[in-house]
């Protein structure tokens, strides 16, 4: 049904709880919106072309803006710079700097790996072998988190041996932490670097009875993770902040829209810096994420 | 066109009308050419797998050959620097070998189509992930080949080129099917393979043919697709695909056990799910709730299609009873 | 065969009774006002050319097909129609013309089907044991020689129509329907057919009895029902049936007398067969001359492994081994297609499976073989071949609504004709027949043997896989015999008799006069 | 055990001892025990899915349902405070409606098995997606349901409880396949409906049954699952599992045209795939590769298979023809 308002959309690269802080987001700035109609929206599947066509159909339906989590930013130039060409762009999650898009909002993987890493570094002081679990580890949001995770470990004597993928099947995240257990008895250390990997871990380890004897370093804030690193049995977890993302990013789109640029910044990049969760600050940070989605 | 078509084709034009009301936009020149750019993207593999499915086989690797193909065209040339015309031949070649596979596993070798095919889907799927290591596969920046881009990508009087495409491939495809010599050997060996035989038709030749087009048609769409998304992963490019195309002919009146089925059917069994996708976006529809509307008004469109035929035969008995029990004159007819 | 008991009593009461009974299908009416009813312990002989609807008939006792209109009285209970379990709780089994059974299954699985032995109480555990033990002198009785436990799929098809008679006995039953049973049953297994009738009888349980062989209704029916396009034509008491009555009711005129031709001059030999072994027998091989203008026919018990001959010949396997010599030339099958080239056809014995694409149109089948002589450009011509199907339908007045109908709507012969007509459009050299008319009624197969003796006129080599006796003697220039994979002798036509043939097909030598 | 099974259960052993020498490790009992509770796990679905093969059938929704089931029932007990065996009653119940009306579809409205649970497939997995706007549905930290958790993934003397769920389930359904009436009746439906209807067996009740076995297994399957993994992302969880439970069963010998199998193939075959997975993870061949090894076993183990069949039913023709010119000694002995 077609809106008189007009209508902001905030596309996904698919479907994940990930997204659940950024709808709260988008949620808040609809309250404060209330001339346009705002709305978040996940491709059927997680891919290029079902994204892309989602695209093709919001702009036909009349989107006045989209910020978009391409699902593959780096070789999606061409498209981004169709729908740019339409409506006003906005990028993030992973940024596409080649293109026409108006302003970068997010954070940057890299970073957040490094970060993981200096939580692995504190944790180990006498180095180890770490392994990491992921869903797609050719996907590029992984690779940039390995990179920087690498990144953070240089120097030490920790290193990471294995990735091992699960194509996004949580049934093979938990058998691949179970199977590693088998196959490498000299692991000391485990990264999940999707969200759903680390409370994966965390149950594996739990029920093989290496709760607490394996370092575990984690991305994102799954309840589960939040809860191991309260618990203590999860070393840190390194969360982005979504939720901001399209909270600042609707408003600035907003205000896009309606003829006021001075939000976006000269280099097009607005970054919100990821955080290091550890047991020290995991109560406040859940208090605060309740307190955003409530 | 037959009854059949025809009431899938009412069925397209109605749910079209209703969702023009609900969102005239629907009716853009824009959207509809997105659509029918999907629609030919679809329409190439869904013509393959139909003809797969007249001789009551399966074609399940369809989504993974659209991955691997996808990954090695737009590496060869994006990466590799192989011309373009030598890259396509080269996937045109692959998909020749890999239809000849299938074909001779399932003619020589006696396996079940369903398994030839599934191993295919989860090999091709592996060797494609394993060629680029799960990365995904992809243009660099400003990296343009123009004479493809618009023989895939471009416009012609706002006609996407898939339409183009799909129209020429259709066409040529509906005298093979429906005039043929090799075409009424599709519909006897899908019906009745020993019965072929026993006719002399060389049915595994006729068989593995119908892999070997699959496969090439397939081929065509995956460059179509590669061009179309500019970037590959291989994980999930094309997954499910061969459902959509399986889909779309057996709303198109095709039937798995083989030996039915018209060409127009299956592309407006493409057309009816590319409305559907449509109508979810445009409509608001919770995005989560695609496949359901995919997957109901499948269910729906099958069975009303299926109602209609036994009514039909209903009511042609019923007619013929009539006409029968006045002085039989069909039967003096003919043996005079 | 003769039992000492009374002929069943013709003034006892009709346990089943059918009124009126009316069914069409598209294009043709089945069954029309057709009334008949059944006594205890009667033989009835129902016969009908092909198509007249006498199937139909049987289905509708069987609770298959459902009349359109009529009654159905069983016990003095009064239905429009029968399911399947009403019918069988009437006590109706049946012998189905085609065959109903399961690949997957043993045999006395499939005899108990739907009826099983049970143990285990609630977990309805099939008792195995038991099922084999009831079975056993089941096949005895009818001389089959296989085990319960065999794997339906290792039976011929003779095989498999001896277990759909052990069904049928096996069952408590008060009717027993057996359609076209001996079709392809040869001559001695046909004999202890007649008698186990003859033993059903005795026991009051009464029959139908379907068969294109009139000689066989002429020796075994207490009273002939015969229809005609879907009526009754006439009923005959048992003194009344005589072979000539029979034909005159189902196809309204006496039939010609048979001039049995002079066998002309065999001409040179056209196919060499040598040392041919084939799966079925492997360590027999078969040597076998087809000359021009010759009828061959081929004899044999049940499994005698006369068809996988025919399939070697035509191509079907490939041949153990073995050499074949076409006009001098060696020859080497690898497909049906090579033996279509060569101009060697088949018409194989199981039409449903091999002869026809049932779903196809009448057209499209007679067309199959030679598609490309029936297109332009690789491109088919719907005039093309609709004029060669036509040209067939009148040579041999094959009966359908439109040429355009299904074949699988056709009767059984019909059927057959169809099957035949495929081949005869082309120009045969060696043509095969596997038991050409099985199914077929007696006018058709008049015209059967009057096209096999004109192609052999033309120069070809029929070779005529049969196991009609009379069919044999009657139409052979000679007489092959098979017994278990070899050729145990061959009669020429001084030797032909009936005591020859079963003579050599048990694996003894002939007697050289004949004695008849 | 037949002859197949033998050959398969030989495959396993091989590809065991292979894997054992490269790692030793492998056969450290915790991985046997970890691997055998995948098979567990999916073992459970597997059978159900061979029940409907048997038929002649498909079950392409298995995936969607445990997703489904994983949804509603996590979120049901997490969330909703409903006691686990009143969420777990629910759940059967709702895996008997669901195949009712699978079984309804294809026998009484005459649909293609294949067509109807393709729908399903979309459908469930729509809904499930819907039901919890593509959330994660997911315990809360340290959330624990002590009876539950012991039933589904406790251990009993190292023995993971799937494992003795799978044994208990597949022993009655041995039972019911291979030696009730009904299971003679499912492979009789499956070989010939036709011959089977005309035997005055109600085919359309057999099929029914089958459908709902199958479901009321999946779903059995999905609450092992759901509280393995104990948190479902609705789109992505138990994708593929159909294909999963398909390949075990044809690769355990069963015949997609229905009236063949068994069911201690279909188990052998899951084990063989469970084993493929644990190989790729313990001799680090990268996880993109996967899907391919997977593949290739698969068809390698079915051209085994198949070219063993034929050997075999070669072998049993000659004998028959042997045994049938001798003085039927068979039908002596066994009618004593
Ligand atoms: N399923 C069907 N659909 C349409 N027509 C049918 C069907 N079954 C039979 N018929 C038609 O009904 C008529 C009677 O067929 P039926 O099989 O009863 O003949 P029949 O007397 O048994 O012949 P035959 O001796 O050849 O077996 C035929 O004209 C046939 O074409
Ligand atoms: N489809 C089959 N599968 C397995 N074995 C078969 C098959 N067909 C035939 N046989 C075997 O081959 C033997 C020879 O059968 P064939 O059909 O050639 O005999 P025939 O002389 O034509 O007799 P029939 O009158 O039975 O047709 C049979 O005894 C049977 O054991
Ligand atoms: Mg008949
Ligand atoms: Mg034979």
């Amino acid at each position: 049904v077609a809106s008189a308002k007009p209508m902001l959309v905030f596309v996904t690269n698919g479907s994940s709880d990930f997204w659940k802080a950024a709808a709260a987001g988008v949620k808040k700035a609809q309250a404060e919106l209330p001339d346009f109609d705002l709305s978040l929206k996940y491709p059927e599947q997680a891919t290029a072309a079902a994204q892309q066509r989602l695209l093709d159909d919001l702009v036909t339906a009349g989107a006045k803006g989209i910020m978009i989590s391409a699902v593959d930013p780096k070789t999606s130039t061409d498209m981004l710079d169709k729908i740019a060409s339409q409506t006003a762009l906005f990028t993030t999650d992973s940024d596409a700097p080649q293109t026409k898009r108006i302003a970068y909002i997010g954070s940057s993987n890299v970073l957040a790996g490094q970060q993981a890493g200096e939580i692995a570094k504190k944790a180990m002081p006498n180095g180890g072998e770490c392994m990491g679990f992921v869903g797609l580890p050719g996907a590029d949001n992984s690779k940039e988190r390995v990179e920087g995770f690498k990144d953070g470990i240089k120097g030490t004597k920790i290193k990471l041996i294995d990735v091992r993928g699960d194509n996004m099947d949580q049934t093979a995240a938990k058998k691949n932490v179970a199977d590693a257990l088998v196959a490498n008895p000299n692991i000391t250390c485990m990264v999940g670097i999707y969200s759903y990997n680390t409370p994966q871990i965390y149950a594996a380890l739990k029920e093989a009875g290496e709760l607490g004897k394996i370092t575990i370093v984690g991305f994102d804030d799954d309840p589960v993770t939040l809860g191991g690193v309260k618990e203590g049995t999860i070393a840190g977890t390194v969360v982005q902040q979504p939720f901001q993302w399209a909270y600042e990013g609707m408003k600035l789109m907003a205000a896009y829209v309606n003829g006021d640029k001075s939000g976006v910044p000269a280099n097009h990049l607005i970054i919100v810096p990821t955080k290091i969760i550890t047991k020290d600050n995991v109560d406040a940070y859940a208090a605060d994420l309740k307190a955003m989605q409530g | 066109m037959n009854k059949k078509d025809l009431g899938l084709l009412l069925l397209i034009l109605a749910v079209g009308a209703v969702v023009a009301v609900l969102n005239p936009r629907f009716l853009l020149p824009i959207n509809i050419s997105n659509t029918s750019n999907l629609v030919g993207l679809f329409g190439l593999s869904a013509i393959g797998q139909a003809f797969v499915i007249i001789t009551g086989g399966i074609e399940l690797s369809v989504g993974s050959m659209i991955a691997l193909v996808g990954v090695l065209f737009v590496d060869f040339i994006a990466s590799e620097g192989v011309p373009w015309p030598v890259a396509l031949g080269l996937m045109l070649v692959l998909g020749v070998l890999v239809g000849l596979a299938h074909g001779f596993l399932i003619t020589k070798v006696k396996l079940q189509p369903f398994v030839v095919t599934l191993c295919g889907l989860l090999i091709y799927r592996g060797v494609a992930r394993f060629y680029t290591q799960d990365a995904t596969a992809g243009f660099g920046f400003g990296q343009d080949f123009p004479l493809l881009d618009g023989l895939t990508t471009g416009k012609v009087y706002g006609v996407p080129a898939s339409v183009i495409a799909l129209a020429i491939v259709a066409g040529a495809m509906w005298v093979v099917l429906h005039r043929s010599v090799f075409g009424r050997y599709l519909y006897a060996v899908g019906k009745n393979e020993e019965a072929a035989r026993y006719s002399g038709i060389r049915t595994d030749r006729i068989v593995i043919s119908a892999y070997v087009i699959c496969q090439v048609l397939t081929v065509l769409s995956a460059i179509y697709f590669a061009m179309y998304t500019r970037s590959i992963a291989p994980a999930s490019h094309g997954n499910f695909y061969e459902l959509y195309a399986i889909a779309a002919a057996v709303l198109g009146g095709f039937s798995l056990q083989g030996g039915e089925g018209s060409l127009i059917g299956v592309i407006l069994g493409v057309i009816l799910l590319q409305e559907l996708q449509n109508l979810v976006n445009l409509l608001g529809i919770p995005s989560s709730l695609n496949f359901a509307v995919m997957g109901g008004v499948i269910l729906i469109g099958v069975t009303m299609d299926q109602q209609w035929g036994a009514f039909m035969a209903r009511r042609l008995r019923t007619r013929a009873a009539r006409a029968g029990s006045t002085a039989r004159p069909d039967v003096a007819k003919n043996s005079g | 065969m003769q039992t000492a008991r009374q002929p069943a009593d013709p003034q006892a009461a009709p346990f089943l009774i059918l009124e009126d009974i009316r069914k069409s299908y598209p294009g043709v009416l089945a069954l029309d006002q057709f009334s008949m009813s059944v006594r205890p312990g009667e033989v009835i002989g129902i016969v009908g050319e092909n198509g007249a609807g006498k199937s139909t008939l049987m289905k509708v006792f069987g609770g298959i097909v459902a009349p359109d209109s009529g009654t159905i009285t069983i016990d003095g209970i009064a239905r429009p129609a029968l399911t399947v379990a009403e019918s069988m709780a009437g006590g109706i089994a049946f012998v189905h013309q085609e065959l109903n059974l399961f690949d997957n299954l043993d045999v006395a699985a499939n005899v108990f089907i739907g009826r099983e032995p049970r143990k285990g109480g609630w977990l309805n555990i099939v008792d195995t044991r038991k099922q084999r033990a009831m079975v056993a002198p089941l096949l005895k009785r009818i001389g089959a020689n296989f085990a319960p436990d065999t794997p339906m799929l290792s039976l011929s098809l003779a095989q498999r129509q001896m277990v759909e008679i052990a069904k049928a006995l096996s069952v408590k039953a008060r009717l027993v329907i057996l359609d076209e049973p001996t079709s392809s049953l040869p001559l001695a297994e046909t004999d202890k057919l007649l008698d186990i009738i003859a033993g059903l009888k005795a026991d009051g349980i009464a029959v139908i009895f379907i068969s294109h062989r009139l000689h066989e209704i002429e020796r075994a029916a207490d009273r002939v029902v015969a229809l005609r396009d879907g009526r009754l034509a006439g009923t005959l008491q048992k003194h009344e049936i005589t072979h000539d009555r029979m034909v005159k009711l189902m196809i309204g005129r006496a039939l010609k007398a048979q001039v049995a031709e002079a066998a002309p001059q065999p001409g040179p030999v056209m196919l060499k067969v040598r040392g041919v072994r084939t799966s079925a027998h492997p360590s027999k091989p078969v040597d076998l001359d087809l000359h021009r203008g010759e009828i061959l026919g081929l004899a044999g018990l049940v499994g005698a492994g006369r068809t996988e001959l025919a399939c070697a010949l035509f191509g079907v396997d490939p041949m153990l081994a073995g050499a074949l010599e076409m006009d001098g030339v060696p020859l080497k099958l690898r497909s049906t297609a090579q033996a279509v080239e060569r101009g060697i056809f088949l018409v194989p014995e199981d039409r449903k499976a091999t002869g026809l694409v049932l779903d196809m149109s009448i057209v499209e089948n007679i067309s199959l073989p030679d598609l490309p002589a029936h297109s332009r450009l690789m491109m088919v011509s719907g005039q093309m071949e609709g004029e060669a199907a036509r040209r067939q339908q009148g040579e041999l007045d094959i009966r359908a609504a439109r040429l355009t109908v299904a074949t699988k709507s056709l009767s059984g012969g019909n059927q057959q004709k169809v099957v035949l007509a495929k081949w005869l459009a082309m120009a045969p050299k060696v043509m095969i027949l596997d038991e050409p008319t099985r199914g077929i009624d007696v006018g058709a197969k008049a015209e059967i043997y009057r096209l096999m003796r004109r192609l052999a006129e033309a120069g070809v080599a029929v070779l005529m896989i049969s196991s009609d006796m009379e069919e044999v003697i009657g139409v052979s220039d000679r007489i092959a015999v098979m017994h278990e994979g070899a050729i145990s002798g061959i009669l020429t036509p001084g030797d032909f008799s009936e005591e020859n043939v079963l003579l050599l097909a048990v694996g003894k030598t002939a007697s050289k006069r004949a004695a008849s």
